[in-house]
């Protein structure tokens, strides 16, 4: 069935809420709303108020209470409105919920899974665009999963309900209505740490995932055009991330742009590029190249500030064509 | 706008016209910013329907000249109060370049002027309060630090309050949702501990987006924590532009004797949705709302004056002229300002 | 250790037997550690002294076989009870393999054990209670969403409690300091929301370190804040393990039947450093800690089973030499066991 | 003079707190304590309580409530005990502090400065042990400086409180007492965003900082004894970092080493050697290698794991080696 990334969330939702009476939905507007974004919209009326609790504007609180109620035995979802507040649940997150099992040697743990929209594109200003994943990846003990199409935004977020650790299940509000995609009716799951070719390409390889897969999807359109074959992989787990898909790439085209819409300096392009240039080095023809959002505090909310920031086909086909020229 | 009755004593006659003049100006404001974003201008409305008379109250409490505001997002009212004008409010609403809060880059109700002391403001609920208390913790140590040596030393950003011995005064702003986060707890305990010069408001509209009071707390006042912490919490009818007037007099006064914080919790309530992507009939019902028009104060205090005679047919035919000029003026004013340029979008990341 | 107290109804006689040697026992832990330290074996060592009449009066007061602590870093005699050993305490204590908190990872007084339903401490004070609420959420959620459908599913991993109707009740303990934190604040606050079966309990010693409660608050009571969530606060002598006991069992019933959270606070001393690396002659006097001392429930309770003749030489020196055991054999033990291996080290990352 | 780094803190503190009356510093314990490792010992004798305050165990209001100040004039020195306890302050460090200026179209500023004692090597555990300045490098707006001598820890403090806006000034606290050195009486000041070479060489480039400097430098000489000539760099300053220094080393020794604490995977590494790739990719004679901490959510307390996590000399010397001979 054609859906939606934010059908096939929610369908998802319910469907594992319906077999699985361990799974709970905390977060503000969640219930009786459905959401700022309308993702839960009609789960209250189904599961009701102990199965999507409306919560305070509490994000700390919501995290640290997910933990407690996974650390015995419920498989809680927090959902924090925007990522952009998900800073105050930052200790709880990197300090509590990434080290639990760790600290415990093995103990306790923490099957957790916290739902966030990120990213720009929809006049959201500094505080309503922002991308964490980079700032999150830094802490091992945590997954990262970011998908880019409805049938990932199934797949992975089985795979996160599914799995023993805190997941990260970032979820790009722009994907939200814009994307639509076959989604299966039966279950499957897209394992986290898994990447996939989304197109095959010989001359050079582009890296993305989120919006900007889409963006790199056009891009390479663009560059087809010129006679450039580009390939083009979605990373989808952002944590772990799957090395070997990237590496087997960087044999076939020699050359790497990584994109993604969050700043430059130490978003996750520096550990993509920095691995790259330490484990397949040899197989680098040319210098890495990153297409990412600048190095500024934020996304602006005027729309030639927004689009000044947002990477998008255009600028990823530019510096994709200067990578081939090399 | 001016606003004789800032100068004490007050006249009561040109404080309710003031007030009344001001709540009226905010609430056309908030009209005509809610028809041009469903007009498809302005990305982002956040009204402010319902909280002017706690705005206005305030803001005519403090003195616009030395003290300080960490407003709550729907402060139109106390903002016009204290000296922004229509023209930034719609220029700060279409995202233009002469926003003075932003120039552009912030979404609208993110006040800001370092000009008027008014600190800026993040879409981070509650993130302002510690602000705030560090605000009047700068107020109290400039006093006890600073001023201990005049003379010494570089004084030049150092303030000074119109009595020598009175401490400025911050008035901090937020809502009930925001009440809930623990800014708000570690801001107070700190006002307390070093009895600093602040106000601080609650004001409760019954909802964080669509969560309810009763999903937010387990009790009927915000005001009721104040005791927790050691000092006063007061509940004010903030439909009442004179009561909160009063009640912010008197925590105000407080504040600049050096007797430390109050809190007030204002009731108020939203009679729009929290902002233009937000549809209020999923949560609560149209009678709801038409019930709390009963409390409007721009009904209510309208009758008042017209009972007390300060306003009659043909004075507030008038003064909605004078009101109506004034947006047109910034609406026009702010569709034909310049935008946010890519060049400048670079610019500002450091000092 | 047996405690037949534990089983209801309570024998006073046995109960009070009971607390004493705990208490005692801890003390006696918390000397061999604080000499371990000072020999420069253990690196990190937390004194519960002053702490230990509040741990054994709340833990008698709950079910250790179904209900859940998530302890304050002090309450070794709470642990005692709880089912934590001499030997697990030592070997947390010099960070050994068979550490069961940890495995040697953790520093001293990071309590936690899965099996005994105790939630693993990290360091970051307070960042524990919202976990505590988290764990009291589920309990209220198991009988109300999956207990409604028992047969259905997967019910492996639920738990239930002695008295069908009941509902297990979640322990969260933690300092003076520890309140000031924002997490506490909003973790009340949800807690009173929802009606949960939690008890918190401040252990006020008066100290965050070296910072004393009046440069933390402007409160003389922590309990006083329960009134701003709607629950009852209530303040107790920590020094007297019958006053928290008791104190504590009506707030387990309360939530133990659904009422909602207590807030108990326990006045109670450190009679050490805040820990090993601390030296508190900078922040208060010897006198001060003399003056405590007539408070210290390792005093006045045993005077008091003297009194009682529940005690006397005889029965004292044998319960004195029963404890050196335990103790001394705790300490070789874990002087005895292994380290953490290197190999060990990259392990439970994930799961 | 020669001074440890823990006496060169503490007397620019004293110089610059007597020299400017808008310096205070408000943080846990830093007042009548002198704090848990006697920074501010015997300051608040001089300055009293207004000016060292003893804060309540609440980091989000004394990072809040230091902008606040900041913002309104004062000069405030926010200190986090330890760095382990800054993430319930993430929050305002990251969307207020960092965000300020920018969101103002420059109207505001926020001339903060936050101190704290982060790193391990003191059987601190996993929460008495982490690095931070990875995680806080992604956030255009602040400035991380982290010195690891005496001479540094002056200069770049002075750098720090004469900076217009937020800065984290982190002290390795292991640095505090072991690492001696020269400090000028004189006034002089550590410019932010300026490495320093501490060891020319030939061979191969060691990028580092803190106390990992120093353990570098140790390995430089085990290197040397091999007929290995390393050059050591002290980034000194991680945001901004001084690219042209290490892009010179990197044209002179074509072999680059990172070295850091801090775990490996969105370690600062990862931008470093992810920029090199990209900027300085036809430099570059071999993969660029890391010397990090394990990707680990802490490190053990237990000595023979806390050993285990950490770099050292012999670990950088035997990296090193492998890449001078690739
Ligand atoms: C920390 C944080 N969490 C969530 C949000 C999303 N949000 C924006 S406004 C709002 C409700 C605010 O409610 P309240 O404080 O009562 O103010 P009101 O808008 O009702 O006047 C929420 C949840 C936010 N801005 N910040
Ligand atoms: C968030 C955080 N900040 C600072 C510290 C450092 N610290 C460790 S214990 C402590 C004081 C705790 O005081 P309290 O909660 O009263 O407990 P007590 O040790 O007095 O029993 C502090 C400040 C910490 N562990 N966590
Ligand atoms: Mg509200
Ligand atoms: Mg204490």
């Amino acid at each position: 069935m054609i859906k939606t990334v934010i059908e096939s969330i929610r369908d998802t939702l319910r469907q594992e809420m319906a077999r699985d009476e361990r799974i709970f939905i905390l977060g503000e507007d969640v219930g009786v709303l459905g959401g700022v974004f309308r993702v839960t919209e009609g789960l209250y009326e189904t599961f009701g108020p102990d199965r999507l609790i409306d919560a305070p504007i509490s994000e700390l609180a919501i995290i640290g209470i997910a933990i407690g109620a996974a650390g015995v035995g419920l498989r809680p979802i927090a959902e924090i409105e925007f990522a952009d507040f998900i800073h105050p649940a930052f200790d709880q997150i990197v300090n509590q919920a990434a080290k639990l099992r760790y600290r415990t040697n093995g103990d306790w743990d923490c099957p957790l899974v916290i739902r966030t929209p990120y990213g720009g594109g929809i006049h959201g200003a500094l505080y309503h665009s922002q991308s964490i994943e980079a700032t999150f990846a830094h802490f091992p003990g945590l997954k990262i999963v970011a998908p880019a199409t409805p049938y990932d935004a199934k797949g992975l977020l089985r795979a996160a309900l599914a799995d023993p650790d805190p997941v990260l299940y970032l979820e790009h509000k722009k994907t939200y209505r814009s994307i639509k995609g076959e989604v299966p009716e039966e279950d499957y799951i897209v394992p986290i740490g898994k990447a996939e070719v989304k197109r095959q390409g010989a001359d050079l390889s582009i890296f993305a995932y989120g919006m900007m897969l889409h963006e790199s999807l056009a891009a390479a359109e663009l560059l087809a055009q010129d006679g450039i074959s580009a390939e083009v992989i979605d990373l989808r787990s952002l944590l772990p991330i799957d090395w070997e898909t990237i590496f087997e790439s960087v044999r076939k085209t020699n050359r790497v742009c990584i994109v993604h819409e969050d700043t430059y300096t130490m978003g996750l392009g520096a550990e993509i590029g920095a691995r790259i240039a330490e484990e397949a080095f040899m197989d680098l023809d040319a210098p890495i190249v990153r297409v990412t959002g600048p190095d500024l505090p934020g996304v602006p909310f005027n729309e030639i500030g927004e689009q000044t920031f947002l990477p998008n086909a255009q600028k990823i086909a530019d510096a994709a064509r200067r990578l081939a020229q090399f | 706008m001016e606003l004789a009755s800032q100068l004490l004593p007050i006249d009561i006659e040109t404080l309710e016209l003031d007030m009344y003049r001001t709540m009226l100006l905010a609430r056309r404001l908030d009209e005509r910013m809610w028809a041009l974003n469903r007009q498809g201008k302005g990305h982002f409305a956040v009204p402010c329907a319902g909280h002017e008379a706690t705005g206005v109250g305030y803001a005519l409490a403090l003195d616009p000249a030395h003290d300080h505001l960490a407003p709550h997002h729907r402060d139109v009212s106390a903002l016009l109060v204290w000296g922004i004008t229509p023209r930034d409010i719609l220029c700060h609403f279409l995202g233009k370049a002469p926003d003075p809060a932003s120039g552009g880059r912030q979404m609208y109700a993110h006040w800001g002027s370092r000009r008027l002391r008014i600190f800026s403001l993040s879409s981070v609920m509650a993130g302002h309060v510690p602000h705030a208390v560090g605000v009047a913790l700068a107020a109290k140590y400039r006093r006890s630090s600073i001023a201990s040596s005049r003379g010494k030393g570089d004084n030049s950003s150092e303030e000074h309050s119109p009595r020598d011995d009175a401490l400025t005064v911050t008035w901090c702003g937020f809502g009930d949702g925001s009440s809930s986060k623990g800014d708000v707890h570690e801001s107070m305990n700190f006002a307390a501990i070093h009895k600093l010069p602040i106000v601080f408001c609650c004001e409760n509209n019954g909802y964080a987006i669509s969560v309810p009071q009763k999903m937010q707390m387990a009790v009927e006042n915000v005001a009721d924590r104040a005791a927790g912490y050691g000092f006063p919490g007061v509940v004010v009818d903030g439909m009442n532009p004179l009561a909160v007037y009063e009640c912010a007099r008197l925590a105000v006064e407080r504040a600049r004797c050096g007797e430390g914080p109050t809190l007030i919790e204002a009731k108020v309530y939203r009679y729009l949705p929290h902002t233009s992507n937000d549809d209020d009939t999923r949560y609560r019902t149209r009678q709801d709302v038409e019930h709390a028009r009963a409390r409007d104060p721009l009904k209510t205090f309208r009758a008042q004056l017209y009972t007390e005679q300060l306003l009659n047919a043909g004075s507030e035919a008038q003064l909605e002229r004078q009101v109506g000029e004034q947006v047109e003026d910034a609406a026009a004013y702010a569709l034909a300002a310049p935008e946010l340029s890519a060049e400048d979008t670079f610019k500002y990341v450091y000092g």
